[in-house]
């Protein structure tokens, strides 16, 4: 593939700009992922230790929000972000936070879905065992997470590469401003817009690099999931 | 109403789906008792074991424990632990399990490491502190859980055939532990096919059929 | 001219304007082109937010842009009726045209207006890509057909609803036509086969119109870069840098504020 | 929410084009789905069952796949089935095939990753009773898929909210040509553009709809999940 | 090399990380034998019945099964079937999990309803065939487990405890079966605490201490 060689040839050439993005990139979406793992995680857990009524409905809506597009979710935000909105004053659309909050908002539902997914398939003794030790709701909750680490691993890399992968939500809360909110998915749907698919493509080579990167970290990071 | 009584059961029914799994007319434990069930399987020893913990639910009839209901009774989280008949271990050493438990129990460190050293010592597991608990043999899990749960220092124990898995020598420290909690006044329920263990340790014997509760000489279970 | 530009005048308080516009005039390399002069002669950098003209006109509602440079002269007036801005000025224009398949199957060159070759497009059955977002450039389109006499419908019409690099792509994959301005169309040239078939009737105009938000919708509104924005687009050295800008040669936008 | 009123009067509205784009996106979602888990779920249980050197490289590779851009899969897959690409023939781009190929392309590797990190769960002892059995590759496949049908189950939902909420490859393979290729995505996309926030919003709430509705239906389908 | 062994090890040592689970310096199990694996907990007794079926690698040294190294040996497939010391069983019915076992092993529809047939009736699970066979209780779990690997048909049966969570009439149907295997010519290797089970089925005795197989009187391990 040429696009491969030209993403070496991007990256090796070293223009500045195109570091700037990717810098950019990585940072928006490590941000975003930690912004939705902090609550998805627990929500997953907690759906998958309660047990109230209405559960399988709240499972069935987690679910379901995954399904919301990219563009509604950043639509969504924005009308809260709008400086006519109730978080207007603080400023964050078309700056950086605003792309972290949706990305954030965007990921947690599949944060929440993929743990407790990942979390079903664990025996039911493990929460037995904690009832029965006296541990309260929230001891419970961490142990869960605990046990479920590689599952709840595997959720954060979807996660990332989720919000590191999506143009809907920086293009609309960030504004694919230069020097500013440029990301690379941005600029990636900009270069496709002005049919330099080339280039494109050959980004697009660059974030999968970037994410099997991430990928390998944190296998460091978990080595004996299983 | 009995003052002593620790479990004081009647007119239980419990159903996973549409078949009866446990169900008991009446059966009373005293305090300090030491309470074998006993039956095929499938008879509801378990289940029953389960029921008494507030593990499972919701069922027909009505469970106490130290004369409120079962339900949200906070004594119940307090004094009373269940062991799995095939039990699991968290993740982390088995030090990491026992220590887990103690802190779950709100001892201080230093009676905490003593009690868990005890419980090493007197279950054989002293050896096997620093290893991966995921990674251990059927036995030497259900050692682990067993002193997990004896070192947590509740003074009743459900204990779900608690030797099935062990060598003649974790049989013999679950006995003499065993012993020595009964006369500690501690208050035992356990299931067991091995009829050695009943006869040994048991004041009284349940039966269990087809998911009854059949039987036990002094006990008012008809 | 207004505005004087002085070698050296104290920063703005506010140094950020931002400035929703159509992807037209960023992807061109217009604003490119002309920002670094603005933000040299007044100390403000522009944050260019590209979206289509009518969210262009909707950040301007919801005050989350500060100035508009758009093409779409029917909502430009009603935004200006309904208060959303303060103060709106002509910039420029540039021109549509029709592009397609440099065979030209549908025979559209050497038409004698804009009417005729839209009806020989209807009448040869080759696809044309609407862009069918209701931009400036389809007003134009639906405009023209309804001058020829033509309810274009059928297989051959394809209505896109995508911008306009995006149809350009999609004619030529298809092999078809379509209505494209002449700014983006340069800045795609060599990125297609397409060639232009047709161009030159005065009714394919294509005015901008620059419009400062009213600030009154919101505290968060740069009025004074906005103000500073607009005056120096329409000044006579913003005017004089559009005139200049070029694609391959040509003059893309010609300047046409009337004081 | 003013939109989710305004969601319901669309759709009670009748619109014709509204109901049809609403029938089209179940279409090219469904279609999309089932091409994505027919090979994605035997990966993912390849991936667990497997015992080959590079397995952990794999892995890595299929998670960090999912952080590809919608609109890079849009430009490889374009680079195929465009006039010049070699199944140009196939007459693909901007028509229904081109959707569907494209978005099964997307949302494969999240069925194989997610089905994997389910799977993972698994206790070892199914495949080793598998093995001891006597069952061959192909039959501890199967088994292995159908003991953890609950998580393909999730796997496949998660698919299908994938595509049915994606943006960039419908427009970029579609073209969103109305009464065509125009799905609730790209109208989304379009209202977005055209300022018509609102409709945006609604369209979005219809489709959230849609996700949970099928996500009620799947759990009809697959009762005794635990 | 003897061309009655079924089993044939030699300079065995398998870890599970660094520390040695089993070792064996030899063992020969000859066709048609009986032999118990004994020994306390965590000695390396499952290690060692999951080595000879298979389940584990790679090693130190050699196991042959049939005169063939074990790996890819299609034979050990098709003859031997390892039991689980606490089985797990497939999704679906009781009547499922048999009667999957039966096509994996080939067997003609018919004679796969009488086989099905006669293992029920031998376990007594007769009653248990249309239950969901993820919600058994442990002992009829590992009847069901031990129903399937006979019912299987494989002549060598490599057994992991098999009685542990029975009652004594399961222990009773696993004891009449595997005397009547014994005499009809299998080869059996299983793993007990009972001693009586040992006793009374066993010809041969290895013991197990510390992760080696040490003694076994008419056996070769040293
Ligand atoms: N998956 C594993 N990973 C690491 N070590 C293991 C694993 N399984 C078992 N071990 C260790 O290997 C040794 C032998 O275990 P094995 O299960 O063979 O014992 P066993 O003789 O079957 O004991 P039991 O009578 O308790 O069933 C033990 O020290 C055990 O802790
Ligand atoms: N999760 C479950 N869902 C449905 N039925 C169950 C479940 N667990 C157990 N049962 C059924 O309930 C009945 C009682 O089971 P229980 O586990 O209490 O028996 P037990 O006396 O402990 O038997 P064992 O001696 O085999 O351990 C059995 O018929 C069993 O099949
Ligand atoms: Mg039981
Ligand atoms: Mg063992």
């Amino acid at each position: 593939m040429e696009s491969l060689l030209e993403a070496v040839s991007l990256l090796v050439g070293g223009d500045r700009e195109t570091w700037w993005t990717i810098a950019t990139s990585v940072r928006f979406s490590l941000w975003s992922t930690v912004f939705a793992v902090i609550p998805g995680v627990p929500l997953g857990a907690a759906l998958f230790l309660g047990r109230f009524k209405g559960k399988r409905a709240a499972v069935a809506l987690v679910n379901a929000v995954m399904a919301v597009p990219t563009v509604v979710v950043g639509l969504f935000v924005y009308s809260f972000i709008s400086r006519s909105g109730p978080l207007g004053s603080l400023g964050l659309l078309y700056a950086p936070g605003g792309v972290v909050l949706g990305q954030a908002a965007l990921a947690f539902p599949l944060v929440a879905a993929m743990s407790y997914t990942g979390l079903q398939k664990l025996d039911p003794r493990y929460g037995e065992t904690l009832l029965t030790l006296g541990a309260g709701p929230w001891r419970r909750l961490a142990a869960i997470i605990r046990e479920g680490r590689y599952v709840i691993t595997q959720a954060t890399l979807a996660a990332f590469g989720r919000v590191a992968g999506e143009v809907g939500v920086s293009m609309m809360l960030g504004g694919n401003i230069r020097w500013y909110t440029r990301t690379m998915t941005t600029t990636i749907a900009l270069d496709a817009s002005k049919g330099e698919f080339e280039r494109a493509l050959s980004l697009g080579f660059v974030l999968l690099a970037l994410a099997l990167l991430v990928n390998f970290l944190s296998h460091l990071a978990v080595r004996d999931g299983r | 109403m009995d003052a002593e009584a620790v479990f004081e059961v009647a007119g239980l029914s419990f159903r996973y789906e549409r078949r009866v799994a446990a169900s008991c007319a009446s059966l009373r434990v005293r305090n300090g008792e030491s309470v074998a069930f006993v039956g095929p399987n499938g008879s509801g020893k378990t289940t029953m074991l389960k029921l008494m913990n507030g593990l499972l639910g919701p069922f027909d009839g009505s469970i106490s424990f130290m004369g409120r209901p079962i339900a949200k009774n906070p004594e119940l989280r307090r004094r009373s632990v269940y062991v799995h008949q095939h039990p699991v271990l968290f993740a982390g050493t088995v030090r990491d399990n026992l220590a887990y438990a103690l802190r779950l129990k709100r001892f201080g460190a230093a009676e905490a490491e003593a009690r868990l050293e005890d419980a090493a010592e007197r279950f054989g597991i002293a050896c096997l502190l620093d290893r991966e608990a995921g990674r251990l043999s059927g036995g030497e899990t259900q050692r682990v859980a067993v002193a997990r749960a004896v070192a947590a220092g509740a003074d009743v124990l459900l204990l779900d055939e608690p030797t099935s898995s062990m060598d003649s020598e974790g049989d013999a420290a679950v006995r003499s532990m065993l012993a020595g909690l009964r006369r500690s006044g501690s208050t035992l329920v356990f299931s067991a096919h091995d009829e050695s263990l009943v006869r040994e340790l048991a004041d009284r014997v349940v039966r269990f059929d087809m998911g009854r509760a059949i039987a036990g000489p002094g006990g008012e279970t008809e | 001219g207004k505005e004087a530009a002085p070698a050296a005048r104290p920063a703005p308080a506010n140094p950020r304007v931002r400035l929703a516009t159509t992807t037209s005039t960023e992807n061109s390399g217009l604003l490119s082109y002309l920002l670094p002069f603005f933000t040299e002669d007044t100390g403000y950098t522009v944050d260019v937010v590209a979206v289509g003209t009518g969210a262009a006109l909707k950040l301007g509602e919801n005050a989350d842009a500060d100035v508009l440079l758009v093409h779409a002269r029917a909502l430009e007036d009603a935004f200006m009726a309904a208060g959303h801005g303060a103060e709106r000025r002509d910039v420029m224009y540039n021109d549509f045209i029709v592009i397609g398949p440099a065979g030209d199957p549908a025979g559209l060159e050497g038409s004698p207006d804009a009417k005729a070759a839209f009806a020989r497009l209807a009448a040869s059955g080759a696809s044309f890509v609407s862009r069918g977002d209701k931009s400036g450039t389809h007003v134009k389109e639906l405009d023209t057909w309804k001058a020829a006499g033509i309810a274009p419908s059928g297989s051959w019409y394809k209505e896109a609803g995508q911008g306009m690099e995006q149809c350009i792509i999609m004619a030529e994959g298809l092999q078809g036509y379509t209505l494209s301005d002449r700014a983006t169309y340069v800045a795609l040239k060599d990125k297609t086969s397409l060639a232009i078939l047709f161009d030159g009737d005065p009714v394919l105009f294509n005015p901008y119109g620059v419009i400062t938000v009213a600030p009154s919708k919101n505290p968060a509104i740069n009025a004074d870069g906005a103000k500073a924005f607009l005056d120096w687009l329409t000044s006579e050295r913003g005017q004089g840098l559009i005139a200049s800008f070029k694609l391959e040669g040509q003059t893309m936008f010609f300047p046409n504020y009337k004081p």
